[in-house]
């Protein structure tokens, strides 16, 4: 679907936030980011959606063209000026649906991360994780077919985050789409991945792969697999290593 | 039909447009063959330069000065006529302060409007030793210089002395700087020397009818002027139009001199030299400029209404 | 800041009643300052002749107030979709904002006393009129926006790009809502000017004949030594400009009260 | 919002050489109309012939600038001081700000030409001259400032109380710095009223005969019909406010530039 | 240390925040609040802070008097324009320190979260994690008896963050500080706390406290006891129990 070749991005203040990093995302894999902060994760998934361009290198899409994409960003980035609902509305409302139309979609998304009751709540009136939320079902509406999320669960609580992770891995399924992951859950990213690309910081680049061979969607038991556990220990081992010793803090 | 004619003042309507007003509702004008506005001034309005881009046909001037200076910028506006002998411009002070000679006024400090600064003071200090640094600023609010008895103001003979007997309860020491040397023209008529050329008979028509004006504003009936004056300027009072006109008369603003048998509107090459030579001096205007072209006396001094004058 | 205030039933009285007593004190101490030191009313007349001469002349003043607030709502309308438009303009690029931004300056610094008499020649006198209040009221409005344009979050502005949002709809979704609290701030600084531009104007473009403004009121009078009606139309001047700043005041406290932190009144 | 010209040298040439080329095909333009309409330099002067006025009239014309741009400074000065001090003073309380803001409302809706005459009378005429400016000045100052006071994020307002910062300190550490950003904005604005202002007030309480500044060579020369000297003056005021306007615009991007979104270039 | 008696809040949109809240912070103890998202969790920490007043019930301190109080805010809450140096020497600077005398303990709380190298830069130039980091310091560099941190390692990798735990319980070892706590991570909050408190959502109140009976600080080891084993089952068993039916997605 796109490969990154040679990529880097020096930003103007000197730090090399990424250094020849090759990367390909194939069409229907989930692939997530693991890397120590400040590594450059983020800023690899704000290049491939097109809104930081890279110092060096290229991107190449499969088809020519980027795809329709859904990101969630780090931070929850909502409108204060506007509910809930119209939040979620935006990225359909820019495609010019109308709130009728819009609306079946809207409170879907919103009942799936849990906020159905907060429709009409504006952002100032909502706990971190909520907001949070929002911006999930906002990147969620829009069905798109590459899906960029950068620690989308991190203020979630575990038992909620569970079932957002089941809920996204079915919804992939159903979409057939692509997705970039970010996280700091080592747990997190066996469990939803079919591949973790292990980074390392300034410069960021890639230091190791894992290939999680297990099909999608998977379910509570696989928590409980040898693979599991065996893939677990082997991100844990690729992200101690991804840390140079003075970053080891 | 008649020949639709507008006509700008220098400032609010106020009894020194007397005849002006008188020529537009007696029917004077229409007799001639004109329909006249009068389109009013006021502190900023400059009529002068709506005269000078034709947006109207004719001027009324202030003094000479303004329009020596319109030669000087090769402005094409000329005077046709003069409705008063002598400008209204006066000085006044307090009395019994040791102000009572116009002498004793260089002294104290003096409320000076912007346009009398470039005109009538400039000929004040190279006749009478006047100063600059006395000068305060004036705008047409009489209150700073009634709360300092040791100052002087400019005016208009017509009005503010009767502000001030009116606020102040006291009559203010009157110096008309016209029968101190000052003798300009006043309240003249301009128009653009193209219409001069293109349309004498109207300008002649105009400067006619309003001379006649003058007359019955002075000696006749002036009930309906006033009115219209009243209507353009609601907060003109009775009291203060029989004031102005009582002034104009006792002065002899309008009528004096040259007009007893030249007819009101009398202008003559030797008032205008004589005053031309006095603003070289004051350093007015510069010596080279080409004054006659300033004014004709082509329209004027041929005795029109001199039989409406009470014997 | 005040937190003994916020919320409580009392502290909104005394919003309300504090104010006014400030205000009356005010007028007090003028009426004795003028009594005490015997100012001639010609100088500065006592708020009580000023009050007796506003209902006197209220026949002459409610006509001329009125002929001012036309002005001054007409200019307002006209700096409020000059000045929007010219900040839209200005945010769709650079080259246009650094190329016109200084003619919009010049506009804002040209003395329209100077430039009225040229602009009746060229404009009928309502128009002219209109020109000078526009140009007084336009400047603040104008740089507000662009301000408050160029201020949207840099995160948004990021969300926007990524679906596809075209220029248009990045304006209207987002860098207009975004500059609303700044224009709001320009609004109530505009607001004020208006009504001075159109007393200005009126005076720049000396059209006393056909409209007899406060402007015009406040010149003869002050020319007749009618100090107490110089106040009087004075007072109508302030508060009409007070209504002017209330009504936009409330109308951002209806607008931002929901996300903005400026007239937000936080739960704490 | 454009971003071909984002940071690239061509870009940055372009920046400059385009308002220069705009603002000489206004200058052609106007020279162009003039020929061709055959307008009278009496009513509308060539740019040349304003060139060559400025040149021969220069003497005159420098002396008056000078002292139009000393009461200039010294209005803005006290605008920026009188408006930053009266927003903090309102920032400190809701009562203070609701009981006294009308008053600064009515001081900026006040014509200081009517009032003009009374400064005169009780104060001497350097300081009424920037009095009067000074009344034009300040508004926007004062109300883009207590805008940005009161647009503190909260979060950090909490901080701040956290950490017990007194309210000295909450307003140096936390409550200036957030403001910067509308400040400058206000200053932007005051800038150009303050030259406004020092003209206004040279009109309306100077004293011509001292302080002859650009206000007076203006009605002088308009008095004798000199509109190529009337526009002469025009141009210095012009590029006095865009000068001012310069100047301000490059502090913010200096004061700004490292965290503020409308002067931020974001790396991308 | 603190008694919070019957404490509600409610806010002006209706939303009940917190409920009949009874809690008793120990001096000396390391409390974590444990549960939902959106069930109140920060709201309970700024009204400890003294940030948020209850509407109901009262706040009883022990001394009668607040303590001096550092506090992680659940987003970082930088001063966007000083810079990362000057961000941390705030609560010194509050108390009239100077830059000069405060250069020391800057620099070690700096290095304590791995942002040594980044004193100069301004937060708009730091990742998420990093900018997390520096608010962290910033709560530390007080030294303060009593530390309020709401979700300070959510954005940060799992090596760093164990990494972080064991320095935050050596330095509350080192301060005797009271440490009241919020994460959504079971594990930490078994590894970190002597107490958890697990809260319930709308309306907030606290549904079950579990004790883990272990000395502070801990090692590595701590995660292989029966204790931890069996305190972890626990809090995830309250945890689901907190989640009403509707709430549970
Ligand atoms: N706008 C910017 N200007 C300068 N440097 C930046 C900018 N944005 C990011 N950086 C730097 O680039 C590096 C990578 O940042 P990035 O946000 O991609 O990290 P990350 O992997 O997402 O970290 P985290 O897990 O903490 O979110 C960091 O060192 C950061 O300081
Ligand atoms: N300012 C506010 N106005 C109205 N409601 C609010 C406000 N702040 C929080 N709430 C509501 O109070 C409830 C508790 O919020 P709080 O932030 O304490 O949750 P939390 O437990 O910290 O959640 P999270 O884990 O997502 O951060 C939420 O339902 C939220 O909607
Ligand atoms: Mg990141
Ligand atoms: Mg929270």
């Amino acid at each position: 679907m796109l490969a990154l070749s040679g990529v880097g991005k020096a930003f103007s203040n000197g730090i090399v936030a990424l250094a020849a990093l090759d990367l390909e995302v194939r069409r229907g894999e989930f692939l997530t980011l693991l890397g120590p902060s400040g590594c450059g994760k983020s800023t690899a998934l704000r290049m491939i959606a097109g809104l930081t361009e890279p110092s060096a290198g290229a991107l190449t899409w499969a088809g020519g063209e980027r795809p329709e994409i859904g990101f969630v960003f780090q931070e929850p980035t909502l409108m204060p000026w506007a509910s809930v609902f119209n939040n979620v509305w935006l990225p359909l409302r820019l495609r010019g649906i109308s709130k009728a139309a819009a609306a079946a979609s809207i409170t879907d998304a919103l009942a799936l991360v849990g906020l159905a009751d907060f429709a009409k709540a504006y952002p100032r009136e909502l706990s971190g994780g909520m907001k949070m939320r929002v911006s999930i079902a906002r990147a969620l509406v829009l069905r798109p077919p590459l899906l960029l999320m950068d620690e989308p669960f991190a203020a979630l609580d575990e038992i909620t985050r569970f079932k957002l992770n089941d809920d996204l891995l079915r919804l992939k399924s159903e979409l057939g789409a692509t997705v970039v992951f970010v996280t700091h859950s080592v747990y997190e990213s066996v469990y939803l991945s079919t591949r973790i690309a292990v980074m390392a910081a300034r410069p960021g680049r890639i230091v190791s792969q894992i290939l999680i061979e297990a099909p999608l969607p998977r379910g509570e038991e696989f928590r409980t697999t040898a693979l599991y556990n065996e893939r677990c220990r082997a991100a844990s081992q690729a992200l101690m290593e991804a840390l140079s010793p003075e970053d080891r803090l | 039909a008649l020949d639709k004619v507008s006509f700008g003042t220098n400032w609010f309507a106020e009894p020194e447009h007397g005849g002006f007003y008188q020529a537009v509702v007696d029917g004077t004008y229409a007799k001639y063959g004109l329909d006249v506005t009068i389109v009013q001034g006021g502190p900023q309005a400059n009529n002068l330069l709506l005269m000078i881009a034709g947006k109207i046909d004719f001027y009324m001037g202030g003094n000479m000065i303004q329009t020596y200076a319109a030669v000087e910028q090769k402005v094409p506006s000329v005077v046709v006529a003069a409705m008063f002998q002598k400008d209204p411009q006066i000085i006044m002070s307090h009395p019994g302060e040791g102000l009572d000679k116009f002498e004793d006024l260089t002294k104290s400090p003096i409320f000076v409007g912007k346009e009398g600064l470039a005109s009538f003071f400039l000929w004040m200090e190279s006749a009478y030793g006047f100063k600059e640094e006395m000068v305060r600023p004036y705008n047409y609010n009489t209150g700073p210089f009634l709360a300092d008895k040791k100052s002087a103001q400019q005016g208009y003979v017509t009005s503010e002395p009767f502000a001030v007997e009116k606020q102040a309860g006291f009559r203010p020491n009157v110096f008309l700087l016209a029968d101190l040397g000052f003798n300009t023209y006043a309240t003249t008529i301009e128009t653009r020397q193209d219409l001069i050329d293109k349309n004498p008979d109207l300008v002649q028509r105009f400067v006619d009818a309003s001379i006649i004006g003058w007359y019955h504003y002075l000696y006749s009936d002036n009930a309906k002027a006033n009115e219209a004056i009243k209507k353009d300027n609601p907060d003109m009072t009775d009291e203060q139009i029989a004031f102005s006109i009582a002034k104009l008369k006792e002065y002899g603003l309008v009528d004096s001199g040259d007009t007893l048998k030249l007819g009101i509107g009398a202008m003559t090459d030797e008032r205008m030299k004589s005053f031309f030579d006095k603003m070289v001096k004051a350093g007015v205007v510069k010596a080279d400029t080409d004054y006659k072209q300033a004014y004709t006396l082509r329209f004027v001094d041929k005795g029109v209404g001199l039989d409406l004058r009470p014997k | 800041m005040s937190e003994a205030a916020r919320g409580s039933a009392g502290g909104r009285v005394l919003d309300v009643i504090l104010p006014i007593l400030v205000f009356l004190a005010a007028v007090a101490g003028w009426e004795a300052v003028v009594r005490i030191r015997n100012i001639p009313h010609y100088l500065v007349p006592a708020p009580s002749l000023v009050a007796t001469t506003l209902v006197s002349d209220w026949p002459t003043l409610s006509g001329s107030l009125w002929v001012t607030l036309k002005v001054t709502f007409s200019a307002l309308f006209a700096a409020v979709v000059g000045g929007v438009g010219l900040a839209i303009l200005f945010a769709q690029s650079r080259w246009i904002e650094r190329s016109f931004y200084p003619f919009a300056v010049i506009l804002q610094v040209t003395p329209v006393i100077a430039i009225a008499p040229l602009l009746v020649i060229y404009l009928d006198p309502p128009t002219a009129v209109l020109a000078c209040a526009f140009i007084v009221a336009f400047f603040p409005i104008l740089s507000n926006t662009t301000l408050g344009l160029a201020s949207a979050d840099h995160n948004l502005v990021d969300l926007f790009k990524l679906y596809g949002a075209s220029r248009w709809q990045q304006l209207i979704r987002l860098r207009l809502p975004a500059a609303l609290p700044y224009f709001l701030g320009g609004l109530r600084v505009g607001g004020g000017l208006s009504l001075i531009g159109a007393i200005v104007a009126e005076i720049a473009a000396g059209t006393a004949g056909q409209g007899s403004g406060l402007a015009f009121r406040i010149v003869e009078s002050t020319f007749r030594q009618n100090m107490p009606r110089v106040f009087a139309a004075l007072v109508l001047i302030a508060v009409t400009g007070i209504t002017i700043f209330l009504f936009f005041t409330l109308l951002t406290h209806l607008l931002l009260r929901h996300w903005h932190e400026s007239v937000r009144r936080r739960d704490t």
